[in-house]
């Protein structure tokens, strides 16, 4: 699978122009993978493709350092191409300036809390049924584990492990919870990784930089780290695809995606909205239906 | 400031109150106009239409030390602007789930629709808001988040 | 530093019984940046006006605070008091200490201290508020006119005459709607058409009427006084400029007779090339091209027929016509779509309205609407005026008529009143009498609603002198029947006063079906950005203060699209809307509330959530370039004549790169902030 | 002869310390996560060294958030409150040999011209207590900054895990002294450190390359796939770097001081637009520059432990030891 990667991307040097190719590559410490920029057919074999090519590179699509290099190819997996889906529908990218390979993927290893990796599947993969990328130019590979989905059938990207502990988190009492969320964020540094690593936190400038009005404090106190951390998940209602890199870049560790989960639970349980699964549909929030629920208000 | 039918430490809860300037507005100056009293413990900041009630605004008044915050507007169908609180319900539905999910007291935060013909609504939705939050005391934990920041 | 002047008043008692406003003044006088805080009995009175504007020119002030009654009552009153002082109007706050404070809280220490709190955030507000221009935008002196009915035709005529160009546009081949097709009108029976033709002939012959039949609105951008139209002229498959009418080429058209003409709603025929009626405007024909030999064979490559083209002298015929899109620019729209009958036993558009399968309709050829029977009865229609029932041509001698047929009936859907069937069928008993002495018409009804002049009148004449039988009641069933050999409609009706069931079997059935708003009026509305209810009528801006506006500035609505009316009231409210349109028309620029969106185009993202989220189509996303042209960045623009100022844009930015002027981020936190403790 | 102590008698010293209202942090254990956390009871912690912290002790001695004063309007003056002294004592316990080295790099920084208050009197109430490394990952790199497993740079007392439930302990200082005498039993059992990381690059080399190519496209081309996020800084025991901010209403507030990071773009946004670090390779070289050029021409100390939090944090497989690696192969080596 990893020599047609790497044939598929020659061609794309060859017939389409293309000036950069971002997949995978053995970059890090003691050969861990990381994202690599291929400017150069000739530097192609340095593109790999394994279990554990865990980063979703579409973060890297609306970085100008990157547009700079010219048309770009980018490698995603089924997972990280919904990101690409959004990013398209808000006008971030011009899908028909990119080249989208995806990959089938069976799962990605686990990454222990010093960088090592597991043989165990990446928390998100676990429960995955999309192993087939979907809304993308070329697939490379084969799997039995099913086909490409689309948006009518499309399901919240998370695990059975994950929905468990936010099952169980929202069965506490709200205390309970709020006490939770305190010693969570007592942990937050306030360094934006979340953020940053996000491949739709794509902002010019967040508003958590702007200070007139300070809307959020910006200091790594509770106040400031629950109202940056309720803001940062807001913003994803309805487009967090649950690619997970926010929980995975937070130095903290703190569990960041069970705030998305939550929302993008209530946009598929409420109305029946999966982000990115829909190339062109019109963004949860800012649009609506006559009929939306409304139990709650009096 | 304390009168003889209330102790001084009594717990006034601070409500605070994000209205519509079309319905909401108009349904508590109709309230005044039809002198139904209630309890003053509600802040009311005008602004043209839900729509424009942005969720951190919300998370503002608990760090200000609001006790329950409430958000009303127009009715569905009643909009000023044709389609602002449609915005703000769907937001508000999603809103919810993440404010349970992060412990924040659902039971702090209220939304309604009171037209302007609603004066009475207006009087005993405050009423009861004021009222349940006083048995409730007030919001503890979000204040302590607030001092020790 | 900001020199904020607070103007605390007591309302006479009204706020001073229940707050201490002098406690309240001398509080507010200590908060940061308030440079006086003055209390006076009446403040919106002349002394209380000039008592602020003394204070301004006095000391300066940066801004103005005026702690009273709702804004809702006089912000536009000290808008008015400052600036005449010389102090920008936005840079006023009110705090209202009244309507939400002295007279609803009779504790007065408490009140009182909740106004030093209300006041406190007005100080707090307009510390950050902004010195604000109203704008100007300008005005395009021409009227789009959307449908031609007696509505559209009255609303052009008006405008027209008022020295205003306006583009007239009708979708059917022809101008006069529904009304061209009706016999005589209520409750004066004039004959509909012999009071109609003369309007229609005028409207398309007026010189500042561009009439445009058989064309629809395609697309509208643009705001008010700057509308940019898209109208669709479908292919009519006749140049209607070299067309004399002559009338060869509709008698020679193998066709002619074979096609249900809608104008007659299927009881009469044409051809596939017609006029839908004999005064038609324009009266040119039309080709219907579906039933067409010619055109329905020209792709399969064969040229058959053209027998009208042949006949035709002034070579007025292309086969090969098209569609075309024409632009242009208006100032005004005036939607003037009309109705149409809810389809009784039919499919329906909306689901959430039934049928009547228990009448008949469709199945019983002499089971007819209310339309229908007006062309049967019509002196133009389809029968020459003689009532022949449909079936088979015999003179009907008993008649039931059964209104409220779909309106008012919940458990079909539509709750609402349709206004003009009590009037109607009175007129329709009547018209039925005249031609048939020794008929009989009975009436099921569930209430006579008959208010407006001579209309109560009207219906009593169709009782008491043309002898209608009116029953109070409902039809629950009709059954065809044979009796003595002739077919009838058993009608299963009850007369609720008697108390007894009322069976009536009839000749032909009458139902007076429920006005709902006329095919696409919702995706018409949807271009123009108008509401409109559950059943697609459009909606007003204010039912009674503001009947012919709509939330979308520079349209206006007129007649039956806006909710079920009679002739008088449409004419009425489509003068109206040539009025209001008028008045829009006539000024050099439009003058419009700034406190509308704003975007910082160096920040936003252009994700474009704010171009969903506006109800109004006012932002748009546009390239910003460099002087060399090349391309910058792309970001959301707001159009200052389209928004509406509901800031829904500034809760679904992410960024807040957009902010709504008058109540700002910054404006809105500073009223929170406080409150803090 | 040796000093040991068990580790439930360093509970016990840590409780009492405690119980005398001293602060103590210590490694807290949730889930596989590991970081440093004031503890109100000994047992909280986990006292066996760790080569993987979420933290470093920075955070005790110069905090993520901190109020340099308060002010409140009282009128129509404004009315400013000094934020108070650090007075009371501090234990930080199993600290990394390389989170306390960072300690003394620090102190030139926050006293040779403005002499930061806050910082100081921290340094000087707090006891620190390291663990000597009992392994090393590939992230680790202390030997190239002139550290090692059993480094006591910083450390008031180093500890060596004994793998029998007791530590050897090497008072350093008197504060160790103060927190360890007449608690420890005497012993012939002496502790060992793993042994130190092996790297193949020579930090004064790739230093000197530094000054030498502050314009190569190298830069550019090994930071592409750095996102910016700054956790790096976050994690790092030297990066020190803040932002200082007004917070609360126009009718009070307090300035407060927070940490920063110079891979993120706003950090060196100028008002005008303009950003002299516009893109990631130029807040690469930037912090490389810092750590290894500008710092220790100014300060004698490298602005880094070698410690590897900054890799082993950083989602995108980046951090210090890839990137002096790879300027040391492709500029270096390359001879570029």
């Amino acid at each position: 699978m990893e020599n047609e990667l790497r044939n598929a991307i020659r061609e794309l040097f060859a017939n389409q122009g293309v000036g950069v190719a971002i997949g995978y590559g053995r970059v890090g410490v003691d050969g861990a993978v990381g994202a690599v920029f291929v400017t150069s057919p000739d530097d192609v074999d340095q593109l790999v493709w394994n279990n554990e090519c865990r980063q979703n590179l579409a973060v890297h699509l609306t970085r100008p350092e990157v547009k700079a290099l010219g048309k770009i190819a980018i490698v995603c997996k089924p997972c990280d191409a919904r990101a690409v889906v959004v990013l398209a529908n808000e006008a971030q990218i011009k899908r028909e300036d990119l080249v989208v390979v995806g990959v089938v993927c069976e799962g990605i290893r686990n990454v222990k809390p010093d960088g090592s990796t597991s043989d165990k599947d990446y928390p998100k993969c676990e429960t995955c049924v999309q192993h087939v990328p979907a809304n993308v130019d070329v697939v490379i590979g084969e799997t039995s584990k099913g086909e490409a989905l689309d948006a009518k059938n499309a399901e919240v990207a998370t695990t059975a492990g994950h929905q468990a502990k936010l099952a169980k988190l929202r069965a506490m009492s709200a205390e309970e919870r709020f006490q939770y969320w305190r010693d969570e964020f007592s942990r937050c540094v306030r360094c934006y990784a979340c953020r940053q690593s996000c491949p739709l936190c794509y902002c010019n400038r967040c508003v958590a930089d702007k200070n007139r009005p300070a809307r959020i404090d910006t200091s790594a106190s509770l106040k400031g780290n629950f109202a940056w951390n309720i803001l940062r998940a807001f913003h994803l209602a309805g487009r967090c695809v649950g690619c997970g890199a926010c929980a995975s870049a937070c130095p903290a560790g703190i569990e960041l995606d069970l705030l998305n989960l939550t929302l993008a639970n209530a946009a598929k349980e409420h109305f029946g909205f999966v982000a990115g699964t829909e190339v062109g549909a019109a963004p949860l929030i800012g649009t609506y239906d006559r009929d939306d629920k409304e139990e709650f208000i009096r | 400031m304390s009168t003889e039918t209330k102790a001084p430490d009594a717990f006034e809860p601070k409500i605070v109150a994000f209205v519509c300037n079309w319905c909401t507005y108009l349904g508590a100056d109709l309230a005044g106009t039809n002198r139904l009293e209630y309890p003053a413990n509600v802040r009311i900041i005008r602004l043209p239409c839900t729509g424009r009630i942005d969720f951190n605004l919300i998370v503002k008044a608990f760090e200000i030390g609001a006790d329950a915050v409430l958000v009303s507007g127009c009715h569905p169908g009643d909009c000023h602007y044709t389609a602002g609180n449609f915005h703000a319900r769907r937001r508000w539905k999603l809103f919810r789930e993440l404010l349970d999910t992060v412990g924040v007291d659902l039971n702090r935060v209220y939304f309604s629709w009171i037209s302007a013909a609603e004066g009475a609504k207006f009087q005993s939705l405050v009423t009861e808001i004021v009222e349940k939050t006083k048995a409730m005391g007030p919001y503890q934990e979000y204040k302590s988040i607030v001092a020790e920041s | 530093m900001a020199k904020i002047g607070v103007f605390t008043c007591w309302c006479g008692e009204n706020i001073a019984r229940n707050v201490d406003v002098q406690a309240v003044s001398e509080a507010i006088s200590k908060l940061p940046g308030v440079a006086c805080s003055e209390n006076y009995k009446y403040m919106c009175s002349e002394p209380g006006q000039t008592l602020i504007a003394d204070k301004i020119k006095e000391l300066g002030l940066t801004g103005v605070v005026v702690a009273s009654c709702s804004p809702h009552m006089h912000l536009k009153t000290f808008r008015k008091t400052v600036e005449l002082a010389g102090v920008n109007p936005y840079l006023v706050e009110m705090a209202n200490i009244r309507e939400q404070c002295s007279w609803v809280h009779n504790d007065k220490p408490v009140a009182t201290a909740k106004a030093i709190e209300l006041i406190g955030m007005a100080v707090a507000k307009v510390r950050r508020n902004a010195a604000l221009e109203p704008i100007k935008v300008p005005v395009t002196k021409r009227a789009l006119v959307i449908g031609a009915g007696v509505a559209g035709i009255q609303a052009a005529l008006d405008l027209a005459a008022g020295g205003v160009e306006v583009i007239l546009v009708e979708r059917e081949p022809s101008v006069g709607g529904k009304m061209a097709g009706l016999s005589e009108t209520f409750p004066t029976l004039d004959c509909s058409q012999c009071i109609l033709t003369p309007r229609m002939v005028e409207v398309g012959q007026h010189p500042n009427i561009k009439l445009m039949t058989y064309s629809e609105v395609e697309k509208v951008d643009g705001y008010v006084g700057n509308f940019k139209v898209t109208v669709r002229k479908k292919a009519r498959y006749v140049d209607i400029t070299k067309c004399t009418g002559c009338g060869s080429c509709w008698n020679a058209c193998p066709k002619k007779g074979k096609i249900p003409n809608s104008f007659d709603y299927g009881l009469g025929n044409r051809g596939a090339i017609y006029i839908p009626f004999p005064q038609a405007v324009p009266a040119r024909p039309t080709i219907d091209a579906d039933n067409c030999i010619r055109i329905q064979n020209m792709a399969k490559g064969k040229e058959l027929c053209g027998i009208c083209s042949k006949q035709c002298a002034a070579q007025a015929i292309n086969f090969h016509d098209q569609d075309e899109l024409v632009e242009f620019d208006v100032g005004a729209i005036v939607v003037a779509t009309g109705y149409k009958l809810y389809s009784i036993g039919k499919e329906q558009e909306n689901p959430n309205i039934k049928g009547y399968g228990e009448y008949g309709y469709g199945k019983y050829k002499d089971v007819v609407d209310s339309l229908q029977f007006e062309r049967i009865i019509s002196a133009s229609g389809p029968t020459g005026g003689e009532p022949k029932r449909p079936s088979d041509g015999a003179t009907p001698k008993t008649i039931v008529f059964i209104q409220c047929t779909g309106s008012r009936d919940n458990a079909k859907g539509i709750t609402y009143c349709s206004k003009i069937c009590c009037m109607y069928t009175a007129k329709h008993t009547m018209l039925f009498k005249h031609k048939v002495h020794d008929g009989t018409a009975h009436v099921f009804y569930m209430d006579i609603r008959s208010g407006g002049k001579m209309y109560d009148e009207f219906v009593r004449r169709a009782i008491e002198q043309d002898g209608a039988q009116y029953h109070r009641g409902r039809v629950s069933k009709i059954e065809k029947v044979t009796v003595d050999g002739q077919t009838k409609y058993r009608c299963y009706g009850a007369d609720t006063l008697a108390g007894t069931p009322c069976v009536v079997d009839a000749d032909m059935v009458v139902l007076a079906c429920a006005m709902v708003p006329s095919t696409g009026v919702k995706s018409l509305a949807q271009k123009l950005s108008v509401g409109y209810n559950e059943y697609g009528f459009l909606s007003e801006s204010h039912p009674k203060l503001r009947p012919v506006e709509t939330n979308a500035a520079g349209v206006f609505v007129c007649g039956a699209c806006q909710g079920p009316k009679d002739i008088p009231e449409t004419v009425a409210q489509a003068s109206a809307a040539a009025g209001k349109a008028l008045i829009m028309l006539s000024q050099p620029f439009l003058t419009r509330e700034p406190e509308i969106a704003t975007v910082d185009e160096k920040l936003c993202a252009a994700c474009g959530a704010c171009v969903k989220a506006c109800p109004y189509k006012a932002i748009s996303i546009e390239e910003i370039r460099d002087r060399k042209g090349n391309l910058v960045k792309m970001t959301s623009r707001v159009n200052p004549g389209l928004c509406m100022g509901c800031g829904t844009c500034v809760a679904v930015c992410p960024s807040k790169s957009v902010d709504l002027i008058g109540f700002t981020d910054d404006q809105v936190y500073a009223q929170i902030e406080s409150l803090l403790d | 002869m040796s000093q040991i102590i068990t580790l439930e008698q360093l509970k016990s010293a840590l409780d009492e310390k405690l119980s005398q209202g001293c602060r103590v942090a210590a490694p807290v254990l949730d889930g596989e996560f590991a970081s440093f956390k004031e503890i109100t009871k000994a047992d909280q912690g986990s006292y066996e060294p760790r080569v993987a912290m979420q933290n470093s002790i920075k955070e005790f001695f110069f905090p993520k958030h901190e109020t340099l004063f308060t002010f409140v309007r009282q009128g129509q003056d404004v009315v400013l409150t000094d934020a108070p002294d650090f007075e009371v004592d501090q234990i930080v316990v199993g600290a990394r040999p390389c989170d306390a080295a960072a300690l003394p790099v620090l102190d030139p920084l926050f006293g040779w011209d403005y002499q930061d208050r806050f910082f100081q009197q921290r340094r000087a109430k707090t006891t620190v207590v390291s663990f000597a490394c009992v392994k090393s990952d590939a992230h680790c790199f202390c030997t190239a900054v002139g550290g090692s497993p059993e480094n006591t740079s910083g450390s008031d007392a180093l500890l060596f895990d004994l793998g029998d439930g007791s530590f050897e302990v090497r008072v350093l200082t008197d504060k160790g002294k103060a927190l360890f005498e007449g608690k420890t039993t005497d012993s012939d059992k002496t502790g060992q450190s793993c042994d130190a990381p092996t790297v193949d690059f020579e930090v004064d080399k790739i230093a000197d390359w530094i000054r030498a190519n502050f314009a190569s496209p190298l830069w550019e081309k090994i930071s592409l796939r750095c996102v910016g996020c700054g956790a790096c800084a976050f994690v790092c025991p030297t990066c020190h770097c803040f932002d200082m901010v007004d917070e609360g209403s126009y009718n009070k507030g307090k300035k407060v001081k927070n940490w920063d990071s110079c891979q993120e773009a706003m950090f060196t946004l100028h008002a005008s637009g303009h950003n002299p670090r516009g893109t990631q390779g130029k807040r690469q070289r930037q912090r490389l520059s810092h750590k290894f050029v500008t710092y220790p021409d100014k300060f004698k100390f490298y602005l880094c432990t070698g410690c590897g939090s900054c890799s082993r944090s950083c989602g995108q497989m980046f951090g210090v030891r890839p990137t002096l690696e790879a300027l040391d192969k492709e500029g270096v080596k390359a001879g570029q």
